[in-house]
């Protein structure tokens, strides 16, 4: 159903942007129920929060223009003037309160999962009506980054419906609105009065769960953008008609070790030094990512708060992988069964086997077991592993915050399957660090600890690819945020 | 009875050959020669195999194609075997039509009587699907199916046996066929349905010349005015019925009488014929019949008898029984 | 009377007529179920067969003759009645107590094409009642197949061939073999001929005459053929609709018709060179066995019927020595059977 | 009458004993794998959060005790709410519902007017030529999986000529490559079963009866024994529906079709008990309703099977 | 007595022009089979084959490459290697799973044929209740949940499918126990048990065959969708479905990855119903009771 454009492209609204995902978010508009994809790439257009975290790790304004910390526990934001929600609603601290005594009060919204990651706010009040004050029960640097994830619902609108009559009917500041919804399909339309008003008239947003689909979709023209595509599939997009965009994502694959269920050879830190030796990350980056990707010595990479330069990849020598293992009491190798899920990544499936071959050559056998997210979720929230080793990602994301992927490689995850006192402790103070700074030298201290200690096998930092159709202007990826309002099909 | 004045039907020499699993041909149905005249009932009788019914569907050009036939078979005049496929279908049905031995299966049972009739009847006839649908009841009462408005719109199942074999009936007689052929139409009834399909045929067949098939000597008696007797593909015996029944000349004519236990008279030993009747692909080299025959001899063994006409019938034996 | 082969004279009979019967049915009824209907297929026949005598059970089809001998049989749950075979009465017996009974019990069925495994040898068809009830070893069961086979006429080269390599009549031989491989003091034979040719007809039922007198077996056969019956049987019993109509010594019932049915019968058998005999021909069709008609169940297509027959049920009763009829008017109608070749009941050599 | 209401109650019965029993194997395969609060409380999720939502969910309770509730909810009809979405399961299938039976519809629909006059052409003996080219054909295409078509239909008319829509279910153009895939998958078995059908009725003796009429033999074949013939292919049609009502999984996925396939396999793989529950329910009770359908049909299209009338 | 030992077949139309394609399909069919089945074999033996050995600078060449003739996947892994290999794992799982199948559905239906009274009822209605179950979906679900791999896979597949096979062998016992010579064996004193071994199943052996090969067809192309959807096969282990699903991305790149599964499957499925279709000749008309 390529879409009939017949208007003009430009500020007079015209142009379909056709949008394919793996899937729309599963809450509909519940903006709380999940932070990342693929709830993202809808909410992004109808709704905004009050910052952005870039690419860069830089905190961007958006409905807040400004915010500083009078004191180590306290947060002041100025918002933006003259915002309307699209229904006509005004944009003002008054929808900020609600919005955050929701999350914090409410016993609906305390339990959803976006109010997990606002836990450190204990209060919110309005100072005027452009200027609310965040307290935190604890001194938190991060506070201008947390709210960048929390999208302000139109507050008379969410009050009248309540969450559930919401979500099906959302309305935000965003440049869309939401036309109808389907098993498979939204449909937007612009809002001309939105302060960042878009230069299309309406949008699309298909929910094609199958990558293949997806991209044949965009080959032939069915959807304008397609997001995460396969590190092959752009290979196939040829510039003329479609193009890809390749992004460094602030993800890294690795391996997790777990030490702290049963025996494993993977106590002994030799043994993790050697595994992380033993696999060939460069070729991975380089055949399989493009070379977008990047082999990865720590699970933080450049732009998250406390990223650590110094840190190299362990770089590629079997033999002395093989050393190490012989001087653990390993000379002929051991086996392993490690839990991964596939299709979470580009190219997972195959890193995962490329590593598999990898160290079989060093003699450790890894048995892959493929479980459902699902399943992989039950054992990972309960420690309840059967192996010895499990697929997980260092996710900075949304907030590039590297605090967050460093403490579930610790002990300070409960319950914890990797556990290195002496990073915790550095984790801890990082935690109540209220000054940005310290708390980032905190973070690159821990991160050096994770590197010579390894939790995990560090495998390649991962790659985000959409796909675009050439007739497609404007589009940038933000931290998966794609601003949509500067967008439009030519 | 009166023969030969107005022949309607003409078979000459007609042979009907298989391709055995060498590709050799083997032959089933040998130099068969009879004619029928209008009004006559000819009885085809024999044992199981001996070939009556390829012998009636030759007669149509109805025989399977893994089969081969050849001959003369003549029609009112015209040769049947020179008829293209078109004229074929003009024909059956219409100047030839047959009755088939099963009644159960032979009417397609997804069709209702009505359509069947109809169809066939407008096949040959320009008529409205109205009239055609008058006729058709015509048609059943003709051959005395009671109410028969309410059966054209019933389906095969929903009749007995003996009304499924009078819609068979009907369905033969619809053009007025000059022949009509028989292939064993009572044997899967009942004695006293059987005896209404006979008095039935014999009323409305008076027009046309009848081949009446059956295996049962008794009601080819009662029915036939002339009656073939066939052994394995041959005709071994030819002769008015009642003669050919009470003073039979072949011997295999005569030792089917007398394995046929009767209750008309006081009851004798039944005297069974030995063996058992050859298959084409084992037929032996001279009378077919000499290997079970208590009269055989050397000549018998060796070479085929021809059917040489005698005063009381025609027959194919050496040793004919004298009368 | 006669025995199976005829001419042996009225000593048999009479000898026959005094021993004690083998299989006696007592009232006996089957229904079935079709659908949601109850179809009663036989309904209160009560027969005997004595040792060394045959009856036979005539009637049109679906009038519930195979019915008949699979509840003697025990193949069909009778619904009520008593079967008593031997002074036992066996209409209950678990199929464990059956099985000494179906030694002396046996049964040859219609078809012969139907009624051997086609996967068999010969010899296996043979020994299977053998095997089956413990008859002896290997060897001994090898013999007495050979033995059993050359006993009706065929040679042990038939052992290791299959089925389908015979033709009907010798099948017919395999079966009655393998129903006299347990000596049985009765068979039961359902329509044993009526598939065959004529000629190989008179083969089967000498040869069953013949095993009847050396072995002095009791025969129940069933028959739709008059001429058949009349053959070899000593008595008969006519079957319309799941009831007996008429039952006597055979020469009675076939020359002396007292029930209108069973003379319709007759006169619809053709004779081969008799085609001038004056015929009753009933009208109508036999009515279904599920919407029997009231009273007497022939009352429809009689041709002598009356007000009462539609409404009354005729008893079976003795209307002249050694004949019983279900009939209010027996005897009104008679074929007529050509003179000159009838004979009297008592005209014998 | 009564007799219909028996038939009825007998079915009704029958569907209880089938819905039962599936909801039952469904619960234990289920509760085996995981704990479904844990997907919904997220990866970031503590132990106390995860407790609320257990308790939420009733999944605190013992075993039996859940499975009690669930019984006594499925048989009012209520499976929950999507883990996921928190709708109401049963009307998240129902809503993807239509889109899959009219895909199948329209599968069935290609493939009867294509199999059956192919399957009446080679059923009526043809030459042996193109008789058995077409034989060949058939049998290779009983051998290409369904979905290879699918993608490779795809790669054709979409990817390469842009000339039909891979995606979406909303125009009619989209309809097209969906159910071309899955008639693709059908002919090849139900015309094979056709042509045997329709030989094997050129050998009844009813046909002979026909011929011996005059009939030509075109009429032989489409009047007389392509009737029997799809009456003995009722069964196999009714059971390609049936099969794609449940089975047309793979071409849910390939074509991004929004129906209850591409929902069952999403449910399952991220143990959306509610769901998985409520369309496995949907598609049996479909299944079984197509088959009690089929023997109505049967004893419609059947005039043996008809009642006696008159 | 002299015995004749061919007796003429009854009936003129009974007879079904054996046309000449039949002995040509079991041929063909037998002939496909060894091809395949013996050169997988000859390979996994004597060809040196790693379908494991991945290299990540050979991938996705094309076919003829030298070293790898079919060519090499998106690991640059060897095709025909791994066609051999996801051809063997294809066949066993449809082995096992037909074994399975075939096991149970005969038991089952033999057992429904041969029981009277409540049992019998119980037993068909089983046989009914569970042919309403939807089997691919129920295979998917048992998949997600008990995981990947050889046996799970086998074992859902035959657990799922069972019922057509119960109601074909139970159809076929029915009309075999209606044959005369059964009740002959009855009447004659043979027990139940023995009755079915020695009459019923070999009666039924050409149908179990027939149905055998279809199934086997018909699980194959069920696993390789399983496989397909990832459900079936581990992780890198090779499977002709798994293969397909993989080539997906490849379509145009590499077509030959289409190329090696898609006509395995293809042959494989066409030998195994060319053999029942020449079985199904033999017997009577199996294929309109193999409707699925
Ligand atoms: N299609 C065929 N191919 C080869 N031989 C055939 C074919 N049809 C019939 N025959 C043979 O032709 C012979 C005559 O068969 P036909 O059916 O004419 O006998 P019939 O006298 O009608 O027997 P019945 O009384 O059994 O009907 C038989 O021996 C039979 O084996
Ligand atoms: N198993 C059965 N289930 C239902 N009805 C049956 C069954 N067996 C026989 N019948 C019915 O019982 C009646 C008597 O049948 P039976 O077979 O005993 O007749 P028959 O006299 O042997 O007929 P035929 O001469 O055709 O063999 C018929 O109406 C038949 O339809
Ligand atoms: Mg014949
Ligand atoms: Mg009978």
């Amino acid at each position: 159903s390529s879409g009939e454009q017949k208007d003009p492209a430009g500020s007079a609204g015209g142009g379909t942007i056709r949008v394919g995902v793996d899937a729309l978010p599963p809450g509909k508009g519940d903006p709380y129920k999940g932070i990342g994809s693929p709830e993202v790439y809808t909410h992004a257009a109808i709704y905004d929060a009050l910052t952005l975290v870039d690419q860069h790790g830089k905190i961007q304004p958006m409905l807040a223009t400004e915010w500083s910390q009078p004191a180590p526990t306290t947060w002041v934001f100025k918002l933006r003037d003259g915002v309307t929600f699209s229904n006509g609603e005004k944009f003002d601290a008054g929808a900020v309160v609600a919005t955050f005594e929701y999350l914090v009060k409410d016993p609906e919204g305390s339990a959803s999962v976006v109010a997990a990651d606002v836990k450190t706010i204990s209060g919110v009040k309005a100072v005027d009506p452009l200027t609310v004050e965040f307290t935190t029960a604890a001194p938190d640097a991060m506070v201008p980054a947390r709210v960048g994830e929390v999208y302000i619902p139109a507050p008379a609108k969410f009050k009248e419906l309540g969450m559930k009559g919401f979500a099906n009917d959302p309305v935000g500041t965003g440049p869309f609105k939401v036309d109808s919804w389907n098993a498979n399909l939204i449909k937007l339309s612009a809002v001309k009065n939105s302060w960042r008003a878009p230069k299309a008239a309406k949008m699309e947003i298909h929910a094609l769960p199958d990558p293949a689909a997806r991209f044949q979709a965009l080959q032939s023209d069915q959807i304008d953008l397609a997001i995460q595509l396969s590190p092959d599939q752009s290979k196939q997009l040829d510039g003329s008609r479609t193009r890809a965009d390749i992004l460094a994502a602030a993800q890294v694959m690795s391996l997790a070790f777990i030490t702290e269920l049963g025996d494993s050879p993977l106590k002994k830190k030799e043994v993790r030094e050697a595994l992380n030796y033993a696999v060939d990350k460069e070729s991975m980056a380089k055949n399989l990512l493009l070379g977008v990707g990047k082999p990865s010595g720590s699970g933080i990479t450049d732009g998250a708060a406390g990223y650590n330069s110094a840190i190299k990849p362990y770089p590629y020598d079997p033999e002395k992988a093989k050393k190490l293992l012989a001087d653990a009491g390993y000379p002929n190798g051991f086996s392993l069964k490690a839990d991964v899920t596939v299709g979470s990544f580009p190219a997972d499936a195959q890193i995962y086997q490329l590593m598999q071959q990898n160290l079989a050559d060093v003699g450790v056998k890894v048995e892959l077991r493929q479980v459902t997210f699902a399943e992989w979720l039950d054992h990972y929230l309960k420690n309840t592993w059967t192996s010895q080793a499990f697929g997980l990602s260092w996710n900075t994301l949304p907030r590039l915050d590297a605090l967050r992927p460093m403490e579930l490689f610790s002990c300070l995850k409960k319950p914890a399957f990797f556990c290195d006192p002496a990073v915790a402790e550095v984790l801890g103070r990082a935690a109540k660090e209220g000054d940005g700074e310290s708390r980032n030298k905190l973070l690159a201290q821990a991160q050096q600890m994770q590197h010579d200690n390894p939790p995990a096998l560090y495998l390649v930092q991962q790659i985000d690819i959409t796909g675009v159709s050439s007739k497609l202007q404007g589009f940038q990826n933000i931290n998966r945020t794609i601003p949509y309002d500067k967008m439009h099909v030519s | 009875m009166s023969a030969a004045t107005d022949v309607v039907l003409n078979v000459d020499g007609l042979r009907v050959n298989a391709a055995d699993p060498s590709g050799a041909e083997v032959p089933i149905i040998e130099d068969v020669s009879f004619s029928l005249a209008r009004g006559e009932v000819l009885g085809i009788v024999g044992e199981s195999g001996s070939g009556k019914s390829l012998t009636a569907l030759s007669l149509l050009r109805l025989t399977p194609e893994t089969l081969h036939q050849s001959g003369s078979i003549r029609v009112a005049g015209r040769e049947v075997m020179r008829l293209s496929q078109r004229e074929l279908q003009r024909m059956r049905g219409n100047q030839v039509s047959m009755v088939f031995q099963d009644p159960m299966t032979g009417l397609n049972p997804v069709r209702t009587v009505g359509s069947l009739l109809v169809e066939a009847l407008r096949r040959h006839r320009r008529m409205s699907r109205a009239q055609a649908h008058q006729s058709a009841v015509a048609a059943l009462r003709a051959v005395g199916i009671p109410s028969p408005e309410l059966r054209v719109k019933v389906y095969p199942h929903q009749l007995s046996g003996g009304l499924r074999q009078r819609v068979m009936i009907a369905l033969a007689l619809l053009h007025d066929p000059a022949v009509i052929v028989a292939d064993e139409p009572t044997t899967a009834l009942d004695a006293t349905i059987q005896a209404q399909i006979i008095d039935l045929m014999r009323s409305r067949v008076s027009s046309a010349g009848l081949i009446f098939i059956t295996h049962d000597l008794g009601v080819a008696g009662q029915i036939c005015d002339r009656i073939i007797v066939m052994y394995a593909g041959h005709i071994v015996e030819e002769g008015v019925a009642l003669t050919l029944l009470s003073r039979p000349r072949h011997p295999y004519t005569a030792g089917l009488l007398a394995a046929a236990p009767r209750f008309d008279r006081e009851r004798k030993p039944l005297v069974p014929i030995p063996g058992s009747p050859p298959t084409p692909y084992s037929r032996p080299a001279g009378c077919p019949f000499a290997p079970r025959c208590a009269r055989a001899s050397e000549v018998c063994r060796e070479q085929r008898p021809e059917l040489v006409p005698g005063d009381l019938s025609t027959v194919a034996c050496w040793h004919p029984l004298s009368s | 009377m006669n025995a199976m082969s005829t001419g042996q004279g009225a000593a048999a009979a009479s000898a026959s007529a005094a021993k004690a019967p083998v299989l006696t049915t007592e009232d006996l009824r089957v229904e079935f179920t079709v659908g949601h209907q109850t179809l009663v297929a036989v309904d209160g026949v009560s027969l005997s067969v004595a040792a060394g005598e045959t009856l036979a059970l005539v009637g049109e089809s679906g009038s519930g003759k195979s019915t008949v001998a699979l509840a003697l049989m025990r193949a069909h749950e009778p619904d009520s009645g008593r079967i008593i075979f031997e002074g036992t009465d066996i209409t209950h017996l678990s199929e464990r107590r059956l099985k000494p009974v179906r030694r002396r019990l046996q049964m040859v069925i219609q078809d012969p094409y139907a009624s051997l495994d086609p996967r068999m040898t010969i010899a296996r068809v043979v020994a299977e009642p053998l095997v089956a009830h413990r008859w002896g070893n290997r060897r001994q069961i090898a013999d007495r197949v050979v033995e059993l086979l050359e006993l009706v006429g065929l040679t042990a080269s038939a052992m290791s061939r299959y089925p389908s390599q015979f033709s009907g009549g010798q099948r017919q031989r395999i079966s009655i073999a393998r129903a006299l491989a347990l000596e049985p003091s009765m068979i039961i034979a359902d329509e044993p001929v009526s598939a065959l040719d004529m000629s190989i007809q008179a083969q089967i039922i000498n040869l069953l005459g013949t095993l009847q007198r050396e072995r002095d077996l009791a025969y129940l056969v069933i028959a739709h053929d008059l001429a058949l019956v009349h053959q070899i049987s000593n008595r008969v019993a006519v079957l319309y609709l799941g009831r007996v109509v008429e039952e006597g010594t055979t020469d009675q019932v076939v020359w002396s018709p007292q029930h209108p049915y069973t003379a319709a019968l007759l006169s619809a058998t053709p004779t081969p060179d008799n085609p001038t005999r004056e015929r009753i021909v009933l009208a109508g069709d036999p009515p279904s066995a599920i919407n029997r008609p009231s009273g007497c169940v022939f009352h429809p297509r009689c041709p002598i019927a009356r007000s009462r027959c539609a409404v009354e049920v005729p008893p079976l009763i003795e209307v002249r020595p050694g004949v019983r009829t279900a009939c209010f008017y027996p005897g009104e109608v008679q074929p007529v059977i050509d003179a000159s070749q009838s004979r009297p009941l008592t005209a014998k050599e | 009458m009564r007799v219909l209401v028996r038939a009825l109650t007998r079915r009704v019965l029958q569907l209880l004993a089938l819905l039962f029993s599936i909801s039952t194997l469904l619960f234990f395969l289920l509760r085996i794998s995981g704990d479904p609060a844990l997907v919904l409380a997220g990866e970031n999720a503590d132990p106390e959060f995860i407790a609320h939502v257990a308790r939420q969910y009733g999944l605190d309770q013992p075993l039996i005790v859940q499975y009690g509730n669930f019984i006594g909810h499925v048989f009012q009809l209520d499976f929950g709410r999507s883990v996921q979405s928190g709708e109401a399961a049963l009307g998240l299938v129902l809503a993807r519902m239509p889109a899959t039976v009219q895909l199948a519809a329209l599968g069935i629909l290609i493939n009867l007017l294509v199999a059956v006059p192919v399957g009446a052409w080679l059923g009526s003996r043809p030459h042996p030529l193109p008789r058995v080219v077409a034989t060949g054909l058939l049998v290779v295409g009983q051998g290409v999986p369904g979905y290879v078509v699918g993608l490779l239909l795809i790669q054709i008319f979409a990817v390469k000529f842009r000339l039909l829509p891979s995606i979406g279910n909303t125009t009619l153009v989209s309809w097209i490559l969906p159910s071309v895939t899955l008639a693709a998958f059908l002919i090849p078995r139900l015309t094979r079963v056709l042509a045997t059908n329709v030989s094997a009725a050129m050998s009844d003796d009813y046909v002979r009866t026909a011929r011996a009429c005059g009939a030509s033999k075109l009429t032989v074949v489409v009047r007389h024994a392509l009737p029997n013939a799809l009456l003995g292919a009722t069964a196999l049609v009714a059971g390609q529906f049936a099969f794609l009502l449940s089975g047309a999984l793979i071409t849910e996925v390939i074509f991004a079709w929004p129906g209850v396939g591409r929902l069952l396999i999403d449910s399952v793989l991220r143990l959306d008990f509610p769901v998985v529950q409520a369309t496995v329910f949907v598609v049996a009770f479909l299944v079984f309703l197509v088959n009690a359908l089929t023997d109505v049909l049967f004893s419609i299209l059947d005039p043996r099977l008809r009642r006696q009338r008159g | 007595m002299t015995e004749t030992p061919v007796v003429p077949p009854r009936g003129l139309f009974r007879r079904r022009p054996s046309g000449r394609s039949r002995p040509l399909a079991l041929f063909l069919g037998i002939g496909l089979g060894v091809v395949v089945i013996g050169g997988a074999l000859l390979l996994m033996t004597f060809g040196h084959l790693d379908p494991g050995r991945t290299a990540p600078v050979d991938r996705l060449k094309g076919l003829g490459t030298t070293g790898h003739v079919l060519g090499t996947d998106q690991l640059g892994r060897d095709m025909l290697a791994r066609g051999v290999a996801g051809l063997r794992w294809s066949v066993a799982v449809g082995v096992v799973s037909t074994c399975l199948v075939s096991g149970i559905g005969t038991v089952v239906g033999l057992w429904a044929a041969s029981a009277r009274g409540l049992v019998r009822v119980l037993l068909t209605r089983l046989i009914d209740m569970s042919l309403s179950f939807p089997s691919l979906v129920l295979a998917v679900t048992i998949m997600a949940i008990v995981g990947r791999g050889f046996w799970a896979l086998s074992l859902t597949l035959g657990l799922v499918s069972w019922p057509i096979f119960a109601r074909v062998v139970y159809a076929e016992a029915i009309g075999l126990m209606k044959r005369e010579y059964i009740l002959a064996a009855r009447l004659l004193g043979v027990s139940g048990l023995r009755t079915v071994v020695t009459h019923v199943l070999p009666g039924i052996r050409n149908t179990l065959l027939v149905m055998w090969a279809f199934m086997f067809a018909d699980l194959l192309i069920a696993e390789s969708g399983l496989s397909f959807l990832g459900l079936g096969v581990p992780l890198g282990t090779p499977s002709l479905g798994g293969m397909l699903a993989e080539s997906r991305e490849y379509l145009a790149q590499a077509p030959h990855m289409v190329l090696v599964p898609g006509l395995t499957i293809v042959v494989i499925v066409v030998t195994a119903n060319l053999i029942g279709d020449a079985l199904s000749s033999r017997s009577h008309n199996v294929t309109a009771v193999v409707n699925r």
